[in-house]
């Protein structure tokens, strides 16, 4: 580095002499070494986004990217394979990234294996792999519901889905599949107490199941009338504040439940993202990830100005800060722009990151809604999910 | 939405013949949960982000030749694909009603409803998926119209629905007319 | 289509009524059958094209696009999957595609199988498999020098790459790999005679060999100076004109190779495609695909007004029709901005086809180069290798 | 020129710890047969058509910080890339030295020459592959200076040049400097 900042000095030299090349030379550019592989933190700071690329193009080569929001110079810091409508976990405490993909020995046909692959957080080399019996597991457009922890992220959910829907228990730790629990018309798993998890049915009921430390179902309970699918649809995705799951619905309604203990138990109280003027015909939250949640509780909507039926995957243009508990709209982010997928760091100042369905990224901050950084598109084909550092 | 119940209950049977009982039966209880709820909406264009070296420019309307079918089958626009999120089929070597060569076509799959804007009538349209080679990459669509939660799959377009079909890869989506909701949707 | 002839006058009685909809309604339209998929002709047209896509941000999803470039409606027939640096292989006569490919069990990690996959011209689907030894079959960029026919296309050759270099000799109605044969410095195959092959090797040799009905080598023969790799290096990818390649170098100079026999001929003499003003520096061929020919013996080279040294991919935007046995410029088709791939089809009156980096295809008169029709964007990412049906 | 033969005999040296004997005998081999055409040339930006949604669009530039290695390593203009045929890692979590996280380094490649525009040195770049992750998508970018037919692997850059690595799917590629070719090429 000392050598290099001298050589800079000789070239400075020789262009004030009129572009000659000066008879002293400046050293030549040392050799470089082969053979190495960039190697990232093991525990990702808190501007790290996971951003999950559905990759619409060649859907069996989907990928996580690792993202560093706060640089704009290399925010892409690595890729990590998620493919076939694949999902992702991260456990920040085990160093670990988890995938379930579904795979076919000549990638289109062939012999289908569905497996989680447990990825190391610094290396993004595979360490493990557990396969998932049945070539059930459910394939969609990233959600989180599909793919989620219980048991401390000891254990792993996944969903199944042929249609029939069911739920393979997954020793992470263990590396071993426990058992399959069968959920005819429900569907998605949102984990609820220390050993279980809820789910969203089609008759309008909440299931809640406490499972068993064989991962059995040791109880279950049926909560009726948890939510309504016909007038205030929920947008699959909820923003966790703690332990309670808020959905937004269609039409803006928030949907609070609280899933610490063994059942899950619906809030009290009907809460909204509020109204705005300049709606055409009005406001509704629209996108693909469109609510998430502060370290604070508040939550961010991201909001279309031309809700209607229909609208709800056409992405917003502002986010709208809303205190669920209070009921009020705390104050509106416009975004300058169609985003898709929104996030809210949990760093010492928050940002709100912002994905767009060109793959742009931009930064806001969470605070006053200002422009931070914009990344570009240089990290993701099809952002659809992101999952921020906890 | 009158005739409808008698509508599931024949789509079903139909779907039965290509797919197993499990998951047949399966279906039936769905279509039977959630059919009283599929409403039958406006034609709104929604927003069809483009992405890759794909899509329509430069394409040449496909028509069905019938004023009663009206529109381009390669567009987004079409009254048809009123739920559809998918490539679609007409762009990939296939139609709306018949998968591209060297696939297959899902048994089972998601269904929207969808005015006819020639007739007025709000039709059931089956958004089957073509399976078994990969992601086609011409004329991406995503409309939602109708379009509900997972929860209540049989009205979700966000699920693979290459179900029961020798491999599960996506290429493209149909949109089949299977029915008619309402004789009057205006 | 009578009925809907009669429905679509009511529509227009509806509409001459002031947009009031008729009591007489039309009949609904009739439900439609599942279940169908679409089925090809076994034998294409000749207005039809292979395009291989190499599909750069997916290449694990390769795959090679059945194009129709006289439907500008529906110029995509279907999809073959070619994964992972693939080669394509097209017998009208058997009515079967031959794509040679690398599969991974876990997509980019795990097992490593490469296998020549058999498709039916008709359905595409796959009618059998032959697995290849060795995980050693080339990968590159597509080039058409890698996997070929010969002994009447009834076996296959595959060229291999690790870096030791050999050719694998597969007997396609067999189904059986009969052998592989060392060829240590040379590379890319060249059907010759009733059943061998040339390769161009290293030290500006060419050799030939001859294959006895078991795969190995009956006898073999070394041209020397049948290249200069320094002065003329060749485009890998020749234009056949009956049994003779025609290769272009980078600067302009085209070489011949009468392959008739069991020993490959350079052919006396020199042939150029010719100069024009207007370059800068130079015209030169630029370009993936930059050589064709027509029935008639004619080739078509794609030519860069910017022709420099390391130009020779940059692509083209013209046309050089050229005799090469009269060593003769015919004339020079504008085809109105950058070209990357072009070929000839054997159609009564033969059309160029052009291909863009973005995607775009063209379809010109090979015969006066008027602009016939535009195909779109709408078949291929990456187009690189376009093979016309003979 | 001078000197090109001792580097070669050093590069394969280097390269030999890295893969296997009869893979490392054959490039030596090569290397040895091409060595002595492999020109010191001007560089030129070569024609790098964009695909997908990726891309320089919104690229913050990275620099060496030298003033002897200048230029912007996420742009295909940097002086290295002069030969270059893939995605640059600059571009990937890795950097022009550095494979991304989560792929590993071919040990056998291709090499260009290229001109170092601030001491108008014509350097000896190796365009290492990292390899076991798939395509990495950013910055395509695709230059020929001294490129020459596959016949001539070592400077060729069409091939993958993923080989002697546990997996040979291509993420992207690196520009290393591995030696200096001529002292002057300007």
């Amino acid at each position: 580095m000392m050598r290099c900042g001298l050589l800079g000095g000789a070239v400075l030299l020789g262009s004030m002499a009129g572009g000659a090349v000066l008879a002293q030379k400046p050293e030549p550019l040392p050799v470089e070494e082969l053979s190495q592989v960039e190697a990232l933190p093991a525990d990702y700071p808190k501007s790290w986004v996971l951003v999950h690329d559905f990759h619409f193009n060649a859907i069996v080569d989907g990928r996580i990217a690792i993202v560093d929001t706060a640089d704009p110079q290399a925010p892409l810091k690595g890729l990590v394979r998620a493919a076939q409508f694949a999902n992702m976990l991260y456990a920040p405490e085990k160093r670990e990234i988890y995938t379930s993909e579904t795979f076919y020995s000549r990638i289109t046909r062939g012999e289908r294996t569905d497996a989680i692959t447990i990825w190391d957080t610094a290396t993004l080399q595979p360490k493990g792999e557990i396969v998932l019996p049945g070539g059930k597991r459910q394939q969609s457009v990233t959600y989180t519901g599909t793919f989620q922890f219980t048991n401390d992220h000891k254990w792993a959910l996944v969903a199944n889905f042929t249609p029939a829907q069911s739920v393979t228990v997954v020793d992470l730790e263990g590396r071993k599949v426990l058992g399959e629990i069968d959920l005819p018309g429900c569907t998605h798993i949102y984990p609820t107490g220390s050993r279980g998890f809820s789910s969203l049915c089609a008759d309008g009921s909440m299931i809640s199941l406490v499972l068993a430390a064989d991962g059995t179902v040791a109880s279950s309970k049926v909560i009726e009338n948890a939510h309504d699918i016909d007038t205030q649809p929920l947008f699959g995705m909820p923003a966790m504040v703690g332990k309670t799951a808020w959905f937004v619905s269609y039409t803006g309604q928030l949907r609070g439940y609280d899933l610490s203990g063994g059942t899950a138990r619906p809030l009290p109280g009907a809460a909204h993202v509020g109204t705005a003027e300049g709606g055409a015909p009005e406001w509704r939250p629209g996108g693909w990830q469109v609510i998430a949640s502060d370290a604070a509780g508040l939550l961010y909507v991201l909001m279309s100005p031309n809700g209607r039926e229909g609208s709800h995957k056409d992405g917003g243009t502002e986010v709208w800060v809303v205190d669920p508990v209070a009921n009020r709209q705390v104050r509106r982010i416009d975004i300058g722009g169609l985003a898709s997928s929104i996030a809210v760091t949990r760093e010492a100042s928050p940002a709100l990151i912002v994905a767009r369905p060109d793959g742009q990224i931009d930064v806001f901050s969470a605070a006053d809604g200002s422009l931070i950084r914009k990344l570009g598109a240089t990290a993701a084909y099809n952002p659809t999910v992101l999952t921020v550092v906890p | 939405m009158a005739g409808f119940d008698k509508f599931a209950e024949s789509l079903a049977r139909r779907l039965a013949r290509g797919t197993s009982r499990r998951s047949s039966l399966a279906w039936l209880g769905m279509v039977a949960t959630g059919a009283a709820a599929i409403p039958a909406l406006p034609v709104a264009r929604a927003a069809t982000p483009q992405h890759g070296g794909g899509g329509a420019a430069g394409r040449v309307p496909v028509t069905s030749g019938s004023e009663q079918d009206p529109g381009d089958r390669t567009s987004c626009d079409y009254w048809r694909y009123c739920a559809i999120d998918g490539f679609l089929c007409s762009c990939c070597g296939g139609s709306v009603s018949k998968c591209p060569p060297g696939t297959e076509v899902s048994p089972i799959t998601w269904i929207g409803t969808c005015t006819n804007p020639a007739d007025g009538r709000a039709y059931v349209i089956s958004y089957n998926d073509c399976c078994g080679s990969s992601s086609c990459g011409q004329c991406l669509c995503n409309r939602n119209e109708g379009d509900r939660p997972q929860v209540r799959p049989q009205a979700n377009n966000d699920y693979n629905w290459c179900l029961g079909t020798e491999s599960s890869i996506y290429n493209c989506s149909l949109a089949v007319i299977v029915g008619v909701a309402t004789e009057d949707a205006g």
